[in-house]
């Protein structure tokens, strides 16, 4: 039978071999692996361009001449999971052998039912979403500012830019992201003195009538969302159709520059907002440029954006486990990833953003960019205001996750 | 039939009986026993000889068996189609992992042992199919399947909301602790003097349950409980003049399939860890019905090689599309389809072709096969 | 008022669901099947609208009836290849077969979307109408009139050709029927023609929504099986009785059982649908219009 | 050969008083009042559509008559269930045959004993002791029944795809394996050459004799009914013509018009089968 | 012959590659006066159970044909075969030919059959149950283009009885209205062949009678009729031609005439007949005569 598993020795994923096909033929191989949504799962639309960066991400990497002697490996080793968590777990047994760490975990839960493994087998991982737990996991290597302080800073700017001042109503999916969101608003309404009102939604356009109806009857003047595109666009539009005249801001899943065709357009240029963990496609920073480069013409998403930033954090980790003695090993990422002290996001974020060395209440990164409706920006959105830390994150004691997944 | 025997032309003929009770056994050929111990043996020997990714689909796939088989005795044997199986999975999967599950800031979980919370998560499975039975004495054909199906519905709302059972959508929670007699079948490490991995002791733990439901099954198959499903199955109006009682049989039908399909569900997601509500949906139920068709309607043996098939299907549809030439292995991009769009596709396909060039399923294939050698067509 | 506006929408969504449901009683009718592949067969035509006014830039409405005609073509190109080699097989080994075909087809379909979902435009689909109050936008307001429109048109193609007889006969007896010289095959081909027309219709209003045709879509078509059981499995008007109750029951739940009944859970007007569901089949369990099975000894 | 018993000493088997059963347009059934006393075969004639198996079916609970009353087995059987009265003893054939067409002979005609079944669902699961030896003593029963019936070469056949004749014959067998104290037999050699009806003939008699069972046949077969009835009823419409001897039912004239035409009987008869 | 050593016999041909020496027992092969011709006929159910052992049979135009045999002989079988019935019961015609007026059909399908002017009566009534007496009637008429009114009319006198229950739900019919239905169906599409399968099965003597009345007419009227039959008397006394089958061949050919005179076909089919005495004088278990083995 094959190789033992839950063993934990060096050999996983890291060989002298060359890659396949290398770029860098004398180079060592690291095998990477991705567990994705890649056909039918609810996030599919985002994780596919997330994926299609991550390995443009990597070959560009090995077009730079590879880290400490190895080439990066990703394409060999991605899963779809189709955002099932028991999916999920079982790509993960399939390469669990074979790749020394993960450059992308997609989802919560779904990340959570290989964690156990991961930590059994010494394998560091990136998440594909933003939730403030992942900041207290020291193998799970998250980028840019949670869920959780997303909201609080969307509320911080809407307060001080939009005149909000009296009520606000956080509408999500139940769980981990709408969750770890609304618990964000909940803590800024708190310091702003806004009345606060938490609805849950379910996926699909057709199910947001009683969203609809329940914000109309609480009439806030904030309206901050944690769903997928179709249901935001569903929601301001149903608003705006019965009059609402508020301010609405989304977390970053929430924008697809589809929607710039469809029937609510016109309600969102009026009213939405996407609070994100960077700037978005179009923004003018070394990184991004890197990005689009190695993209060549794709349709402009956000997912990129994502796949590519995150990417950065296991790139210095690999770098600062191959200055540790013994090199890069399964070990060495792992002792690594909890100490770095900053990671070169080449201008996406801030260098500090990826600090990991201390607890989190100090190295979490908090600060966050606010994007307005813009048809002509090439993912339909523009900076409004570049990355800031509101009043309500900066008091924040961040002493346990906003939303415990456990 | 006293009277009957008085008479000289119909006395009983003496010797029969022992062939009667040989002629109702379990393994009632030679032939039949010999390939019994032939798969079992060999049963036991396969954790030795494969990869550990492997074990795991062969473990969950033997544990969905169970499942399989429990729908196979409602929907096989007594004929009421159920799109509800997912819903009876899930309320046995809850309950393993409260009774047997830990306790954590989000969820309740007791940490009984497996003897407790195993057949805990069959009989509260088997109490909800109770409350289904009387649904089928009203209902027929679709309209009990779609019933069912609004089961499904109904339960998956039930598991969203009731989050400190269920950890909620997006969360979950963890199954049930996998301790045998002392033996963490979640742990690596030596048995009797055996070194057995976290895999191989779950496959032989899950090959042990599976031997001991499916004989189970096939005892209340060959019994007067089973020929009354089957009667209910081909004829119920008729079934009821020579004395069924059909609303008893058919709430039987719905307590048994749900206390195999709660087991499975406890077992399941004990082996797999962490586990949310969206799991328990359309799919699942739809993928078990497959399971019994493609395996065989009405055998215990289809119900297992089905659910084998179903287990191992993603894995074969994806060792094929990654050798179909011209596909890109990337997630995106070029070529016309992905690999993972492939795969998807060739999941659909097999069970298409399949179905059209084998619609009795496995069992049929297999009967094909022994059929040839064993000489004798008529046994269908 | 606000009762009054949420039956309008009601009305609205349900009007998609009559739709739908419609396609599931056509292939009923004729197999005594329950079609798994609606979903995907909404979702292509759906995108076939959009193709046609995107990328061709034809008129919405040519876009649709150019869309409906591919959507049944696809509906009987599917049924040939797979579903004409079962004839006389049981039924729920073909239904599980549709749900093959839903994989595939939703998988291609997927492969066209990629990561934009596609909005058809719907002519001045932004405009609001207010009637004393009640605010509809014209895209319902089209919808609800083509669902009238199509009910209309079958029920005639039902009255007036023998094919509604034979797909009726056929689902009864498939042998029977054989012997008195139907063509079955035919009658499923026109079957799963008009359920794949009935489809792409659904598709287009649902693309022209406000959100458009993503990869989740999908999952609408199936609010359209509480539909048909309500109405009855094989009825025509009680498809669109069922798809309209749905509609109505979803969004009033939608709008009062929070306040009201609060403690079935949040979101509990997903469900409702399932629950009037049962409530209907205690009373009545061929539903509200489906035939009674008959059998004697 | 025995006779049809005096009605003082002995009580009826089954007696029906002023049954009448409507159904949505049509009168099934209108006053039919007759007994059936131990032993006796009693046999219904009547044009198709005159009532004969929705007496059958009021008989097995099928059907619930508006008016009247039924007695069988001392107890009136009105609204009971039929599995209940088929626990009370009422076995019965079907003028179309209703068998489970997926299981073989053996396994239908040990449904027909499955209230004598000394086990339950327990014990079945386990396949424990009490479970096996019941299936065994049962099975030594069905297999006098098929010595029998003659049917021992197709003991392991599926009944769906044997012959129509033998499957009659598997019938009459699930209905004997009940051990019931009253028989109806709806059209049993309906479809049968001349050899096949005689064998059924043999088989009832045979019963009749061996076991005393008290029958209630409809048939067509003029030829038949005449040969074993013991009395016989005729109906049109759903109500009794005449009951009597067999000779004196052939011979009302009423009987003539509505149900054999005009003619020589013996030739109708004949022609019947 | 038990059918499980029919069914071994049956094997064994199938596993000896076939070999089966089919009698040439038929003389009169595909004449033009014939609207239906079997010839040599070899059907097997399942890939295995062999019911039909090349069976020739001819029916010449304007006739009334009676197929006698035993249940299981094969007779339903032989319909089925000719009008491409056979693969709803997973079987199929793996030898011989079969031809309706001079046209090979074997290959067709049901519903061209049909539309060609074959009509029949399925065994066992098969009426639909769901749907009312008038529309049986009506789908029997699926092939006949423009109205069926006076069709259906016509089937109403010949049954007055269905006229009475037109609207009544055919499954709710006693056994021999459905039967009476189940032959006005098959009547309205006006066939040049009809195929009747055991069409008296469960009528009362004088509609029997009525039906035996009808065949003649109809036959009268042009049609040409193929009638299985267990009454045997019935059948040869208006058949002009008779066959008998056993086990899957046919054992005899001869006029109707001479067949109602032979005297095994009046032991063994017309049961005791006026010669014979009474049912309870049966005792001893009668031999059924054999013509081969
Ligand atoms: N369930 C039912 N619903 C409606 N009408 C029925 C039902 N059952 C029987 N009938 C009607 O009652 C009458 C008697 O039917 P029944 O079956 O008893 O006749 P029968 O005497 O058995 O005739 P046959 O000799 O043809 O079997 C028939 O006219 C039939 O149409
Ligand atoms: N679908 C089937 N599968 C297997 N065997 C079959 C099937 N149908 C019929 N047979 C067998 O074929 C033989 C002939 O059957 P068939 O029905 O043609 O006889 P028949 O002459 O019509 O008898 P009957 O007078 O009872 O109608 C029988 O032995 C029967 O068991
Ligand atoms: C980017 C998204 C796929 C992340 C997702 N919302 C999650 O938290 O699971
Ligand atoms: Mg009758
Ligand atoms: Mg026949």
């Amino acid at each position: 039978r094959g190789g033992d598993s839950g063993s934990s020795e060096a050999g996983g994923g890291i060989t002298d071999e060359p890659c396949p096909d290398a770029v860098n033929p004398d180079n060592g191989c690291i095998y990477l692996g991705a567990i994705s949504d890649l056909t039918k799962g609810p996030f599919a639309p985002l994780a596919v361009p997330i994926t299609d960066a991550q390995e443009a991400f990597w070959a560009q990497v090995n077009e730079d001449g590879g880290v400490g002697g190895y080439d990066i490996n990703l394409t060999d080793h991605i899963a779809d999971s189709e955002y099932n968590p028991e999916l999920h777990n079982r790509k993960y047994q399939e390469m669990r052998d074979d790749v020394a760490a993960l450059a992308q975990t997609l989802g919560s839960s779904q990340t959570l039912a290989i964690l156990e493994d991961m930590k059994a087998d010494d394998v560091i991982g990136v998440p594909a979403s933003w939730n403030s737990a992942w900041e207290f996991e020291d193998q799970i290597l998250e980028s840019g500012a949670s869920y959780c302080f997303e909201a609080m800073n969307g509320v911080d700017w809407a307060v001080a830019e939009r005149g909000v001042a009296n009520k606000v109503v956080a509408v999500g999916y139940a769980g981990d992201y709408g969750g770890d969101a609304a618990a964000g608003v909940e803590v800024a309404a708190e310091a702003n003195g806004l009345e606060y009102v938490a609805l849950e939604t379910p996926a699909g356009q057709e199910n947001q009538t009683g969203a609809i109806s329940q914000i109309l009857g609480e009439q806030p003047d904030l309206v901050y969302i944690s769903t997928g595109p179709a249901e935001m666009a569903t929601i301001v539009g149903g608003l705006a159709q019965n009059g609402f005249t508020g301010t609405v801001v989304g977390s970053s899943p929430t924008w697809n520059p589809a929607l710039l065709q469809s029937a609510a357009a016109p309600a969102l240029e009026a009213l939405y907002f996407q609070a994100g963990p960077w700037g978005p496609f179009g923004t003018d920073t070394p990184g991004h440029q890197k990005m689009r480069d190695a993209l060549g013409d794709v349709t402009p998403n956000d997912g990129y954006t994502a796949g590519w930033a995150w990417s950065y954090a296991l790139l210095a980790t690999l770098e600062a486990a191959a200055d540790l003695d013994g090199g890069i090993t399964r070990e060495n990422l792992v002792k690594a990833a909890g100490e770095l002290e900053s990671v070169d996001y080449e201008g996406m974020l801030p260098e500090d953003a990826g600090a990991t060395d201390g607890d989190p209440n100090e190295t979490a990164f908090r600060q966050s960019v606010i994007s307005r409706v813009d048809p002509s920006a090439p993912t339909g959105v523009t900076i409004e205001q570049d990355f800031t830390a509101g009043p309500t994150v900066s008091d924040f004691d961040f002493t346990e996750p906003c939303f415990s997944l456990q | 039939m006293t009277t009957i025997v008085r008479s000289p032309r119909l006395r009983g003929r003496a010797l029969a009986t022992t062939s009667y009770a040989q002629d109702m056994g379990l393994l009632n050929t030679p032939a039949k026993r010999r390939s019994t111990l032939v798969m079992v043996v060999l049963g036991f020997l396969v954790p030795f000889l494969l990869t550990d990714d492997l074990l795991q689909i062969a473990t969950l796939g033997m544990i969905s068996a169970v499942g399989a088989i429990g729908l196979n005795l409602v929907t096989g044997y007594a004929g009421q189609v159920s799109l509800g199986h997912a819903f009876f999975i899930g309320v046995g999967a809850y309950t393993g992992a409260v009774l047997g599950g830990s306790e954590t800031s989000l969820v309740v979980g007791y940490d009984l042992p497996m003897w407790i919370w195993l057949p805990g998560a069959g009989i509260v499975a088997a109490l909800a199919g109770l409350l289904v039975g009387p649904l089928a004495v009203r209902l027929r054909g679709l309209y009990l399947a779609i019933v069912t199906l609004g089961l499904v519905f109904l339960g998956d709302h039930v598991f969203r909301e009731a989050r400190s059972l269920t950890g909620g959508p997006g969360v979950g929670r963890r199954g049930p602790d996998l301790n045998v007699f002392g033996i963490d079948l979640r742990e690596s490490g030596s048995v009797l003097g055996l070194e057995l991995a976290r895999e191989q002791r779950q496959f032989l733990f899950a090959l042990l349950f599976l031997i001991v439901f499916a004989v189970l099954a096939r005892n209340i198959a060959r019994s007067g409980v089973g020929r009354a499903f089957s009667a209910v199955r081909d004829r119920d109006v008729a079934a009821a003049i020579i004395g069924v009682d059909l609303t008893k049989y058919k709430v039987m039908a719905f307590a048994m399939s749900s206390f195999f399909a709660g087991v499975t569900g406890a077992l399941y997601y004990a082996v797999l860890g962490v586990f949310d509500p969206s799991a328990f949906g359309l799919l699942m139920s739809i993928q078990y019905l497959a399971m019994i068709l493609i395996g065989g309607v009405a055998t215990i043996s289809g119900s297992i090689m089905g659910a084998m098939f179903i287990a191992f299907l993603g894995r074969l549809s994806g060792e094929i599309a990654h050798v179909v030439p011209g596909i890109t292995t990337g997630s995106g991009g070029g070529g016309v389809l992905t690999v993972f769009q492939l795969e998807a596709i060739l999941y659909g396909l097999l069970i298409i072709v399949f179905l059209i060039f084998e619609p009795r399923g496995l069992f049929g294939i297999w009967l094909r096969i022994r059929n040839y050698w064993k000489g004798w067509p008529f046994s269908y | 008022m606000e009762l009054l506006q949420s039956i309008v929408n009601g009305l609205g969504q349900g009007s998609v669901y009559a739709l739908l449901a419609l396609g599931y009683v056509m292939i009923y009718k004729a197999t005594k099947v329950i079609s798994f592949a609606q979903p995907a067969l909404m979702v292509v035509g759906g995108l076939f609208t959009y193709h046609f006014t995107r990328e061709f830039g034809l008129p919405f409405w040519i876009g649709m009836a150019l869309a409906v005609l591919c959507g049944a073509a696809v509906g009987m190109i599917v049924e040939r290849l797979a579903l004409r080699p079962m004839i006389g097989k049981p039924v729920f080994t073909l239904a599980i077969i549709t749900i093959g075909i839903d994989i595939v087809l939703r998988i291609l379909a997927n492969r066209y979307i990629g990561v934009q979902s596609k909005i058809v435009t719907y002519p001045d689909g932004t405009r609001i109408h207010e009637v004393g109050g009640i605010t509809i936008s014209s895209q319902r307001l089209g919808l609800i009139a083509v669902t009238v429109v199509t009910v209309v048109a079958l029920a005639l193609f039902f009255r007036y050709t023998r094919y509604g007889l034979a797909m009726r006969a056929t689902a009864i007896d498939q042998e029977t029927a054989m012997a008195q010289g139907i063509r079955i095959g035919i009658v499923f081909a026109l079957a799963w023609a008009i359920a794949g027309g009935l489809a792409a219709i659904a598709g287009t209003f649902v693309a022209a929504g406000t959100a458009g045709m993503d990869q989740n879509t999908w999952i609408i078509a199936l609010k359209a099986l509480p539909a048909i059981i309500i109405g009855g499995l094989d009825s025509i008007p009680g498809a669109v009785v069922g798809g309209l109750m749905v509609g109505v029951v979803e969004a009033v739940t939608a709008t009062y059982q929070p306040d009201v009944a609060g403690w079935l859970g949040n979101n509990f007007s997903l469900v409702a649908p399932y629950a009037l569901m049962l409530v209907v089949l205690l009373v009545r369990p061929y539903g509200l219009f489906g035939t009674k099975e008959v059998e004697r000894v | 050969m025995s006779t049809p018993h005096d009605p003082v000493v002995s009580p009826p088997v089954v007696s029906l008083r002023d049954v009448t059963l409507r159904f949505a347009g049509v009168t099934a059934l209108r006053d039919v009042t007759f007994d059936v006393h131990p032993g006796e075969l009693f046999a219904v004639i009547g044009p198709n559509g005159a009532g004969k198996t929705s007496i059958f079916n009021v008989l097995s609970g099928v059907y619930r008559p508006q008016e009247g009353e039924v007695t069988f087995a001392g107890t009136s059987i009105l609204g009971k269930r039929p599995h209940r009265i088929a626990a009370l003893g009422m076995a019965r054939t079907f003028q179309n045959i209703e068998l489970f067409t997926n299981l073989d002979v053996v396994d239908n005609l040990m449904l027909g004993r499955h209230h004598h079944l000394g086990y339950g669902w327990p014990s079945a699961v386990a396949w424990l002791g009490r479970a096996r030896r019941q299936e065994i003593l049962n099975r030594r029963r069905v297999e006098e029944i098929i010595d029998f019936l003659e049917i021992e070469a197709y003991r392991h056949l599926p009944v769906g795809m044997l012959p129509y004749g033998v499957q009659k014959r598997i019938e009459l067998g699930r209905a004997l394996a009940m051990e019931p104290t009253l028989l109806l037999l709806d059209e049993p050699v309906a479809g049968m050459n001349g050899e096949e009806t005689e064998d059924m003939a043999r088989f009832i008699l045979e019963v009749k004799h061996e076991l005393g069972l008290p029958m209630i046949l409809v048939e067509h077969d003029m030829g038949l009914v005449m040969d074993l009835a013991d009395r016989v009823m005729a109906m049109d419409f759903g109500t009794p013509l005449t009951t009597g001897t067999p000779a004196e039912v052939q011979a009302h004239p009423e009987v003539i018009r509505a149900y054999l035409g005009a003619g020589d009987e013996i030739v109708v008869g004949e022609d019947a089968r | 012959m038990h059918p499980a050593a029919r069914k071994l016999h049956a094997l064994c041909i199938l596993l000896v590659t076939r070999v089966t020496a089919s009698l040439p027992e038929s003389f009169r092969q595909g004449g033009g006066s014939d609207v239906l011709s079997v010839s040599n006929l070899e059907v097997v159910y399942n890939d295995v159970i062999l019911v039909l052992r090349g069976v020739s049979l001819t029916v010449e135009e304007g006739t009334i044909v009676a197929l006698l045999g035993a249940n299981g002989a094969g007779k339903t079988t032989l319909l089925r075969a000719v009008t491409g019935l056979l693969d709803v019961h997973d079987g199929a015609i793996t030898k011989g030919e079969v031809h309706f007026e001079g046209r090979p059909i074997q290959r067709w399908a049901p519903s061209r059959i049909v539309g060609a002017g074959l009509g029949q009566v399925l065994e066992g009534r098969r009426v639909f149950g769901e749907f009312s007496v008038e529309e049986n009637l009506r789908v029997g008429g699926h092939t006949r283009r423009g109205g069926l009114t006076s069709a259906i009319d016509e089937v109403y006198d010949l049954f007055p009885v269905l006229r009475e229950r037109r609207k009544q739900t055919a499954g709710y019919l006693s056994g021999g209205e459905q039967q009476m239905l189940a032959m006005g169906r098959a009547l309205i599409a006006q066939p040049r062949l009809l195929l009747l399968d055991e069409p008296s099965l469960g009528l009362a003597p004088r509609i029997v009678a009525q039906i035996k009345d009808i065949v003649v007419e109809i036959n009268r009227r042009g049609t040409t009729v193929l009638l299985v039959e267990q009454n045997a008397a019935m059948a040869l006394s208006i058949a002009h031609h008779g066959y008998v089958m056993e086990h899957g061949k046919v054992v005899m050919d001869r006029p109707a005439a001479e067949l109602l005179a032979d005297d095994d076909i009046r032991d063994f089919y017309l049961g005791r007949g006026e010669l014979a005495t009474s049912y309870r004088d049966l005792k001893h278990y009668k031999r059924r005569k054999r013509w081969l083995s």
